[in-house]
Order: structure tokens, then C-alpha cells, then sequence
């Protein structure tokens, strides 16, 4: 029961980061503060949620394997964020983001 | 409550979104002109065939049909195979002609004609300058 | 409750789906297109898991999702790099007079014409309208999943997908694993291979994940593919990841790319196909017929023909990024 | 292993399915070595066919059982695919192979370039083992699959040339291929959902009329109505046709277009027949007498060779959509249709082979500036000339039988009292008069006066495979009887 309602905090809190990245992304004026953005809300929001479903897991294999989910996130995210940042930089924004 | 909720059953508004998304891809690919977006029209028709099997197959109460999973796997790769053919096919007409639409019309009967039998062909400028490389 | 719950995810992701595909095939820009249609795939996986595939939603975020989108983004960016080049004229060619707006053709396609409105949405709605009400009337689970479920056990696997894919349909993936290598070969046969027009960001970040998420893929790879005999997975879904390794690698470095020899690298893309049609004929005549196992002897020669099919498929699906034929292979 | 010819002919399916896909593969492996392996290969193809056609015959089944099917892998439907032979598949596959076989000979003498030779051979293996397969497949989505394979393939031999007409004609192709394609798939389903099975013969056992029958049959045939290049779906056929090389251009007229329609046929008598209505024949009807007359009015006007012929074919496929009227009143009228459709496939190839002769020698294909090649390259301008006349339908040639049989079905529906029979049997005698236009057009300049030039060197291959094609289609109407008796052994027909 008490597993239960922290998860569902958890999640909340998660998704919480989500919307607020989300909206980040919907309403920032340039490219490097829409990543901020986007980045930070997603993994922090996503380990929240996986916080949270570690809670629900079978096993110390379940547990496990959400952990590494939330890693390779990361790993991919930060070089995506990297790599957009760094197109810009060098390119300026593309048109349809102005 | 219960009576709406067992009409909504995924077994029927899987397909019939699957339906619509057929009919949506159907109606981007006779307004949109660029290939490219064309391309992505007949990939979302797909996605809706798809969308009806899988959706078929989840119909009823035991487990789904495994059969029309299977097909719909194979019907995913094969759509990926022609997408990707048709983007190389893009990509080479952009590099001829310059343009990613399609030419409109029938054959031009001025238009020179490559045939690969002869010895002295030319090709595309494009082709020549690729081998000289 | 829960039901009524579960209605409501799936009304909001089925509106959610339909309204990302209309402003994918309504926008202009194409690179919006692009990125919506791979957020389509995404959320088609999501439907998928709903409808209890997750074969499927596998496949479909890996490959639907996946490859599809890195094929698409790398299409753009070669007309935009042939956009440019044509603006700019080439060292030995004056500029190209008409390639002036050639750049906003290749990545925008102007709104359609207003005439063509009423008679595309009218027969898309016919054929939808159609469609729906054939939907509306049709029984309630008609499928073949007892006839399958009963022959489980002299499939040779434990997974009912992969019993019908491998061994109860062996002919259709043959021909899928076939049409997966003619795409290529078709894609062979409209040039040679010219450079990737990405340039990757300089510095330590990319290489340095790479190492990182390279051996992660290969890892997953194999683990999806082992676990398709008893559990969602096989060697589409490997394929599709251990092709993403390799487009990732490709991408990496598009200056390059060290081209394998043309005979070794084509036995690798039709290891599938040829090892797949081998057993086939041996099962032609010790008994079972073409395409056929003894039931003793299924497992092991289902994943032969696994191991094979994953190799083909991730190799012909970078093949397919690189789009060319390799430079080898004209010599 | 039993001896006998029905025994064995299980195995012989099998083994012909076996060998064209191990070609295909041998090709894509090796691809140097493709163009031995595709000339060997083709011999090899066409003496397998002719085995499993003569076991067929001999196995003599009743037609009341006539169709062998052969469990793949051992599983049997509804769970496994079942390939399936009968007398339409069997003709058919003969069909196949004669033009198969005679455009690999044609191909060792037109592509001769090493490197586009390894780009041909693999793709075209593919295509022939494709068709091999379609026409032997028994399961509604297998039969999908088999699309796929035919049309990727033919969509790549169509534009391997490279040139902007090429690409541009292979691009409209491949996406009009995909849609019919997709069209298809959605009846596939469609049934599916509503009987749970894809093997033909059990869906044709289990189809009452229903909403969904109607919409999978509408589905199914306009997809491959799209591929058959039929009236009014046919814009894309000319441009891909008219710009692909010459064998490409044969195999796709003669056999790429017509295994669509082998299918819509084969739906058509199985599972679709309870919605074959005399209304829906008489639609049918008209659009192939627009067909006709739209066809045989491009061909008339365009200038260039290989255009004309391409326009001949949709014009020549209007006579098998004139046929469905007669179909539905005629339980016989079926087996001439399909007659004429293997007569018109030998033709059409042989003039495109022949064409492309032409087109090689002159380095163009422009007809107003070809007199002197056409004047000095006789046995060409024969193989296009007897072909021609195979498709206008002088007496003596197979088309005369088969516009003959046609005919007879025609008045035969007028007698059975519907008079628009008599549009039919105008339409299909005034075909031949357009037709004779056309081909008088490719003709004539080699009877005017004129300088003779032969251009450039053309391959023994290319002078002779068309006059040896072009003879076979003259003389297939004494293959006539033999081919009416070999679809009497198809089930289910009417």
C-alpha cells in the first residue's frame, strides 16, 4: 500500500517535470534554451518515473533493467542535446525554428 | 458506463482508426506533391492496414491471434524495404533533375534516349562525373 | 473503472495518433513532417503494446520508428545538400539559373491547390466510410490462434510469433528476408555510393558514446534475438537494433567509410536468404517438404536461420542508410 | 518415392520454386559471374517448367480435383502456406518461361556493360523467380509478399538506367505499386478479419456476400487493377515502360501486367465469383472499350517506338476487360480470355525485343528519322512485323485464334440475348483495325524508298532472340487446343 502510493507520487512528480519541459519547448525563444529545457525535465522526470516503477518490479532483474533504461536515456540524451546544440552553433537555426 | 466501455472495446475502434488512418494517408497522397511526403502518406496507409490486423487479431477474449502478428511483422520490414528503395529513388531524381516532385506527364518524345546496349552511352552527366572520381 | 480507464487511454491515444499523422501529411515544411511521422511511430508502438504485440511494438519502434526516421532525415538532408550544391554551381558548371529557389523546393512543398480538396477528402472518406462499416459487421475473433496454440509443440520453440514466422509460415519470412535484399539491390543499381552529407559534431562526446552504446546494442542485439524463441523478440527486432549500431557508427563518420570487399560483404546480406533456402531444400528431401524441419531437429535450425537472418538484416539495413553501392564493388 | 506422375509432382513444385529462388540468390552473391548463371540458368529454368508441365499432363487429374497443393514445410492450411497448381498456373508458367528464357538470351547480347550487367542479372532472377511464385501461390497474403517481390524488382530493372525519363518512370511506378500493393493488403485483412483464414481455397469455401467481401473485392482489384495497368488506372504504364531497357520493357508488358491479371482472374473465379454481376460485367466492359480506344489513339499519335508498343498494351488489355461481360454468360469464355492474354504477352514481347534492336542500331527510337535502319535490318523489322500482325490478329497467327474465340463469345452473347454484345463484338473487331494503325506506323518506313543504314553493330542475341519469339507467338495458335485443355484442369471454373 505504502509502495503504492509513493509510486503514484513518484510518477506524478515525473510527469510533472514532463509538462514543464514540454511547455519549455512549446514556448522558449531559441534553440540552446528549449534543449535546457527539454534535457533537464526529461531526466529528471523520466528517473522519477522509474523511481517510481522500481517500486512495482518483480525482481532485483526488473529493478535492474529499469535502471539501465534510464541510463542509456541519459547517455542519449545528453549527446543528442550535444549534437543539436552543436549543429546550431556551427549552422545557426533552421529556418522553421525561428 | 459498462455498455460504453464494452462498445469501445479494442477490437473495434482499433480497426476502425486503422480504417481512417488508411483513408488519411490516402487523401495526403493525392494532395501532397513533394515525394518525399508522398512516401510518408503511403507509410501511414500501411500503418493503418496494420492497425486493422493487429487490431483483428485482439478481438475475443483469449490470447491475440499469433498468426496476425507474424504478418504484420513481416508486413512492417516490408515497408521499410520499400520506403528506403523509394528514398534512394528521391534522392537520385532530385540529383538529375533537381527537383523532389514528380515530373508531370506523359513521355517526351524529344526528350534523348540512354540506351544501355550501346557502347558510347552517356549517361547522366552525374554518373560520368562519379566515375571520373 | 479500469476498463472505462483503459477506454480512455485508448480514445486520447488514438485521437493523439490521428492528429500527429494529419499535421505530418499537412505540413509544409518536410523536416516537420519528418519528425512528426517518427513520433507517429512511436505512439503507433504504444498502440501496439496496447493491443498485447509487444513483438510488434518492438519491431515497429525499432524499425517503423527507428530506421524509417534516420532514413528519412538522411534523405532530407541529401536534397538539401543537392539543393545546395545546384545553387551554388559546381567548379566546372555555372550556377544553375533555375536552381535559385532550388533549396526551398527540396525541403517545402507548398500548400496543395484548393481544387483538388473536395474530390481527395471525398473519396478518402468513401473508402474510409466503407471500410468502417465491412469493420462494424464482422464476427467477433474468428483467428488462428487455437489451430497455432495446438501445434506449439512440434514447432521446436516456445513462442507462438516466432513458431508461425519460422516455421508454420517459413515462406513468407523467406520472401520478407528476400524483399529486404532486393530493396538493396535496387538501391545498388541507381549509383555508386557518394558521402554521407552529415558532418558529425567535432570533439570527444560522440565518439566517446558511441563506445558506450555500441557494445550496449550488440549486447541487446544478441539478447533479443536469444530470447525470441520463448518470449517477444527475434531476428527482426535484433537486426533493426544491431542495423541502428551500425547506421549510429556510420554517421559517425561519413568521411570514409571503410567499404567491405565486395564478395564477403554480399555473402553477408544474402547469409539469410541462402542459409534459410539450404535448410529449406534439405527439408525438401529428408521428409517435411520445402521450407520444412523435422520437428527434432526445429530449434536448433531455427536459430541457424535466426543467427543468419540478423546478420543479413542489420548489414542490409545500413546498406540501405548508406544507399550507394560500395565503391568495391565496380572493380 | 512412388513413381507415379502425380506423385512426384509435388516435388517438382517445390523444386521449381527452389531453383528460381537459388538462382536469384547464386546472382546476388556472385554477380560477375550473374549473366552466366542467368543464361544457364534461364536454359535450366525453362526445361524444369517443361518437366513439371508434362508431369502435369500426365498426372491427368479429373478437373473436379485438378489443383495440386503442396504444404509448405509440411503444415498444412490454414496454418501453413500451400503452394497450389492448376491449369491457369500452369499455362501461365509456361508463358513465363518462354519469355523469361527469351529475354535472358536477348540480355546476354543487350547488357553488356560489366557493371551495369551485375546490376541486371540479380534484379531480373529475382523478378522471374517472383513471378514463379505468384503464379504459384495459394495464400492470400503469401500472394502479397509475392507482389512485393515482382514489383521492387521490376521498379529497380526500370530505372537502372539512370536517365531522368528512367528514374521519374520508375519513381511513379514503384509509388503506384506500393498503393496497389497496400490497397491489396487492406482486402487481405479484411477477409481475414472476417473469416480468420488466408488460403484461398478455404476462403473461397467460406465467402457469402457481405460488406466485407464487397470491400475486399474492391480493394483487391483496384490494387491490382493498378499493377495491370487497367483502364482507367493505367497513366503510369507508359512512361515506365516506354524508358525502361528493352527486356525490361518485354517483361513488363508481357509478364509483369499480366500476372496481375492473372490474379484479379484467379480472385474472380474463387472467392469473389458469388459478386460477379451482369450490371458490374457490362462497367467492366465499357472500360475496356475505352481502353481500346484510348490506347490504340496514344499509340497512333505517339512518335516514338517503344511508346507506341507500351500504348498497345493498355489498348490490348482493354480486350480483357471487354472479355468479363462475356465471362459472366459464357461459362467457356474464360479460358479464351487467358488465351489471349499468353498470346498478347508472347507478342508484346517480341515487338519490345525487336524495338529494342531497333533502338540499339539507330541509337534512338524516334520514328520519323528510323526509315533507313528499319529499311536495312530486315529480319529485325520481320520479328516486329509477324509479332504485329499477332496482335492485330490476321488469320494464321495465335492472335487470330484468340480474337477468333473472342469473337465467337461475343455473338454468343448476343444470341443469349443481350444486346450489348454487339458493342463487344464491334469493339473487339475495330481493335484490330486500330491495332493494324499502329502497327503499320512501326512498319512502313522499311517498304519506302529510301538510304539503307544499319547503324550500329547489333549481338547475334539481339537479331535473333525477337524473329525466335516473334515466331512462337505466330504459331501459338496451334498450341491452342493444348492450352483450352490445360485449363479445362482448373478448379472452380465456371
Amino acid at each position: 500500500m505504502i509502495a503504492n502510493t509513493l509510486t503514484v507520487i513518484l510518477i506524478l512528480a515525473g510527469l510533472v517535470f514532463f509538462a514543464a519541459g514540454t511547455a519549455g519547448l512549446l514556448r522558449f525563444p531559441d534553440v540552446y534554451s528549449r534543449l535546457h529545457a527539454l534535457t533537464k525535465a526529461d531526466n529528471v522526470g523520466l528517473g522519477l518515473v522509474i523511481l517510481g516503477l522500481m517500486l512495482q518490479a518483480g525482481g532485483p532483474a526488473d529493478i535492474l533493467k529499469l535502471f539501465l533504461i534510464w541510463v542509456l536515456v541519459l547517455a542519449a540524451g545528453t549527446t543528442a542535446a550535444h549534437m543539436v546544440a552543436q549543429r546550431t552553433w556551427t549552422h545557426g537555426e533552421f529556418e522553421s525554428d525561428r | 458506463m459498462e455498455w460504453l466501455a464494452q462498445q469501445l472495446a479494442p477490437g473495434l475502434i482499433y480497426p476502425t482508426a486503422g480504417a481512417i488512418l488508411f483513408a488519411l494517408g490516402l487523401y495526403g497522397l493525392i494532395r501532397r506533391h513533394h515525394l518525399v511526403l508522398r512516401v510518408l502518406a503511403l507509410n501511414i496507409m500501411g500503418s493503418g492496414v496494420f492497425m486493422v490486423l493487429l487490431g483483428i487479431a485482439a478481438r475475443g477474449e483469449g490470447p491475440p491471434d499469433p498468426v496476425a502478428q507474424a504478418l504484420t511483422l513481416t508486413g512492417i520490414v516490408v515497408a521499410v524495404s520499400a520506403t528506403a528503395f523509394a528514398l534512394a529513388l528521391v534522392v537520385r531524381l532530385a540529383r538529375i533533375t533537381g527537383q523532389a516532385m514528380m515530373l508531370p506527364g506523359p513521355p517526351d518524345d524529344d526528350a534523348p534516349v540512354d540506351d544501355i546496349s550501346r557502347e558510347e552511352h552517356a549517361p547522366s552527366t552525374e554518373y560520368e562525373r562519379e566515375r571520373r572520381e | 473503472m479500469s476498463d472505462l480507464l483503459l477506454v480512455v487511454f485508448d480514445l486520447v491515444l488514438l485521437v493523439g495518433l490521428l492528429g500527429v499523422a494529419w499535421r505530418c501529411l499537412a505540413s509544409t515544411d518536410l523536416f516537420r513532417a519528418v519528425v512528426l511521422f517518427i513520433t507517429f511511430g512511436l505512439l503507433l508502438a504504444l498502440a501496439w503494446v496496447r493491443l498485447e504485440a509487444p513483438d510488434i511494438a518492438l519491431a515497429e519502434a525499432a524499425i517503423g520508428a527507428g530506421i524509417t526516421g534516420a532514413l528519412l532525415l538522411v534523405t532530407l538532408e541529401r536534397l538539401r545538400s543537392i539543393a545546395v550544391e545546384r545553387r551554388r554551381g559546381r567548379p566546372d558548371e555555372p550556377p544553375d539559373p533555375a536552381g535559385a529557389d532550388a533549396l526551398l523546393h527540396a525541403l517545402h512543398d507548398p500548400p496543395p491547390p484548393r481544387r483538388t480538396f473536395v474530390p481527395a477528402l471525398t473519396f478518402a472518406l468513401v473508402v474510409g466510410g466503407l471500410m468502417v462499416t465491412a469493420l462494424w459487421h464482422q464476427p467477433d475473433a474468428v483467428g488462428l490462434e487455437p489451430v497455432v496454440d495446438e501445434h506449439m509443440g512440434v514447432s521446436g520453440v516456445d513462442h507462438p510469433i516466432t513458431a508461425v514466422l519460422l516455421n508454420f509460415r517459413a515462406y513468407d519470412t523467406f520472401l520478407e528476408l528476400a524483399i529486404v535484399l532486393i530493396a538493396l539491390l535496387g538501391a545498388w543499381s541507381l549509383g555508386r555510393y557518394d558521402r554521407l552529407p552529415a558532418r558529425p559534431a567535432p570533439g570527444p562526446i560522440l565518439p566517446g558514446t558511441l563506445r558506450l552504446l555500441v557494445p550496449v546494442a550488440i549486447v541487446t542485439g544478441v539478447y533479443i534475438l536469444w530470447a525470441g524463441s520463448h518470449a517477444p523478440g527475434g531476428a527482426f527486432q535484433a537486426g533493426a537494433i544491431l542495423g541502428a549500431a551500425g547506421i549510429l557508427l556510420v554517421l559517425a563518420r561519413p568521411r570514409d567509410l571503410p567499404m567491405a570487399p565486395s564478395t564477403p560483404l554480399r555473402l553477408g546480406l544474402a547469409a539469410g536468404v541462402g542459409l534459410f533456402l539450404a535448410i529449406g531444400i534439405i527439408g525438401l528431401f529428408i521428409g517435411p517438404g520445402l521450407l520444412g524441419y523435422p520437428p527434432e531437429w526445429a530449434y536448433p535450425l531455427i536459430i541457424v536461420i535466426e543467427v543468419a537472418a540478423t546478420l543479413s538484416i542489420a548489414l542490409t539495413l545500413v546498406a540501405l542508410f548508406i544507399a550507394g553501392r560500395p565503391a568495391g564493388d565496380d572493380h | 518415392m512412388s513413381e507415379t506422375p502425380a506423385a512426384m509432382l509435388p516435388l517438382a513444385i517445390s523444386g521449381l520454386v527452389a531453383l528460381s529462388l537459388a538462382l536469384a540468390i547464386l546472382a546476388t552473391i556472385w554477380p560477375r559471374q550473374a549473366h552466366r548463371i542467368g543464361g544457364y540458368g534461364a536454359v535450366l529454368m525453362a526445361a524444369a517448367v517443361v518437366a513439371l508441365s508434362a508431369l502435369f499432363l500426365a498426372a491427368g487429374p479429373e478437373p473436379e480435383n485438378a489443383a495440386t497443393r503442396v504444404a509448405l514445410g509440411g503444415w498444412e492450411a490454414p496454418l501453413g502456406v500451400m503452394l497450389h497448381l492448376d491449369g491457369l498456373s500452369m499455362t501461365l508458367l509456361v508463358l513465363t518461361s518462354v519469355v523469361g528464357m527469351a529475354t535472358s538470351l536477348y540480355s546476354l547480347g543487350y547488357v553488356h556493360d560489366p557493371i551495369e550487367r551485375r546490376q541486371f542479372w540479380p534484379l531480373w532472377l529475382w523478378l522471374w523467380a517472383g513471378l514463379n511464385m505468384l503464379l504459384l501461390s495459394g495464400d492470400a497474403f503469401n500472394l502479397y509478399i509475392s507482389l512485393e517481390v515482382v514489383s521492387l524488382s521490376a521498379v529497380a530493372l526500370v530505372a537502372f538506367t539512370g536517365t531522368a525519363a528512367a528514374v521519374s518512370g520508375a519513381m511513379r511506378y514503384l509509388l503506384i505499386n506500393i498503393l496497389g500493393s497496400l490497397s491489396f493488403l487492406m482486402g487481405v485483412v479484411l477477409l481475414f478479419g472476417e473469416h480468420g483464414v488466408l488460403d484461398l481455397v478455404l476462403l473461397e469455401a467460406r465467402t457469402e456476400i457481405g460488406p466485407t467481401e464487397r470491400m475486399a473485392a474492391v480493394l483487391m482489384t483496384a490494387g491490382l487493377m493498378l499493377k495491370a495497368a487497367l483502364f482507367p488506372l493505367h497513366v503510369w504504364l507508359a512512361p515506365a515502360h516506354g524508358s525502361a531497357p528493352a527486356p525490361v520493357s518485354a517483361v513488363l508488358s508481357g509478364l509483369v501486367v499480366t500476372g496481375s491479371f492473372y490474379l484479379i482472374l484467379r480472385l474472380w473465379m474463387g472467392p469473389f465469383a458469388p459478386l460477379a454481376t451482369p450490371a458490374f460485367g457490362i462497367l467492366v466492359g465499357l472500360l475496356g472499350v475505352a481502353a481500346l480506344i484510348w490506347g490504340s489513339a496514344q499509340a497512333l499519335r505517339s512518335g516514338r517506338l517503344k511508346s507506341i508498343v507500351a500504348y498497345s498494351t493498355v489498348a490490348q488489355f482493354g480486350y480483357l476487360l471487354i472479355a468479363f461481360p462475356l465471362m459472366l454468360v459464357d461459362s467457356e469464355a474464360w479460358k479464351v480470355v487467358v488465351f489471349f492474354a499468353v498470346v498478347h504477352a508472347l507478342a508484346k514481347a517480341s515487338v519490345f525485343l525487336a524495338a529494342g534492336t531497333l533502338q540499339h542500331a539507330a541509337g534512338h527510337d524516334r520514328i520519323a528519322e528510323m526509315g533507313g535502319i528499319l529499311r536495312a535490318r530486315g529480319r529485325t523489322v520481320f520479328a516486329l512485323g509477324l509479332a504485329g500482325v499477332s496482335l492485330m490478329g490476321l488469320p494464321f497467327t495465335g492472335g487470330f485464334i484468340a480474337k477468333y474465340l473472342l469473337l465467337e463469345a461475343g455473338l454468343a452473347t448476343i444470341l443469349a440475348g443481350s444486346l450489348i454484345g454487339v458493342l463487344w463484338v464491334i469493339a473487339i473487331a475495330g481493335g484490330g483495325l486500330l491495332a493494324a494503325g499502329y502497327v503499320l506506323r512501326m512498319v512502313a518506313p522499311a517498304f519506302h524508298r529510301g538510304p539503307r543504314d544499319a547503324g550500329e553493330a547489333v549481338s547475334p542475341w539481339m537479331d535473333w532472340v525477337p524473329l525466335g519469339l516473334a515466331v512462337v507467338a505466330a504459331a501459338a495458335g496451334f498450341a491452342g487446343t493444348l492450352t483450352l485443355h490445360t485449363l479445362t484442369l482448373t478448379p472452380g471454373a465456371p
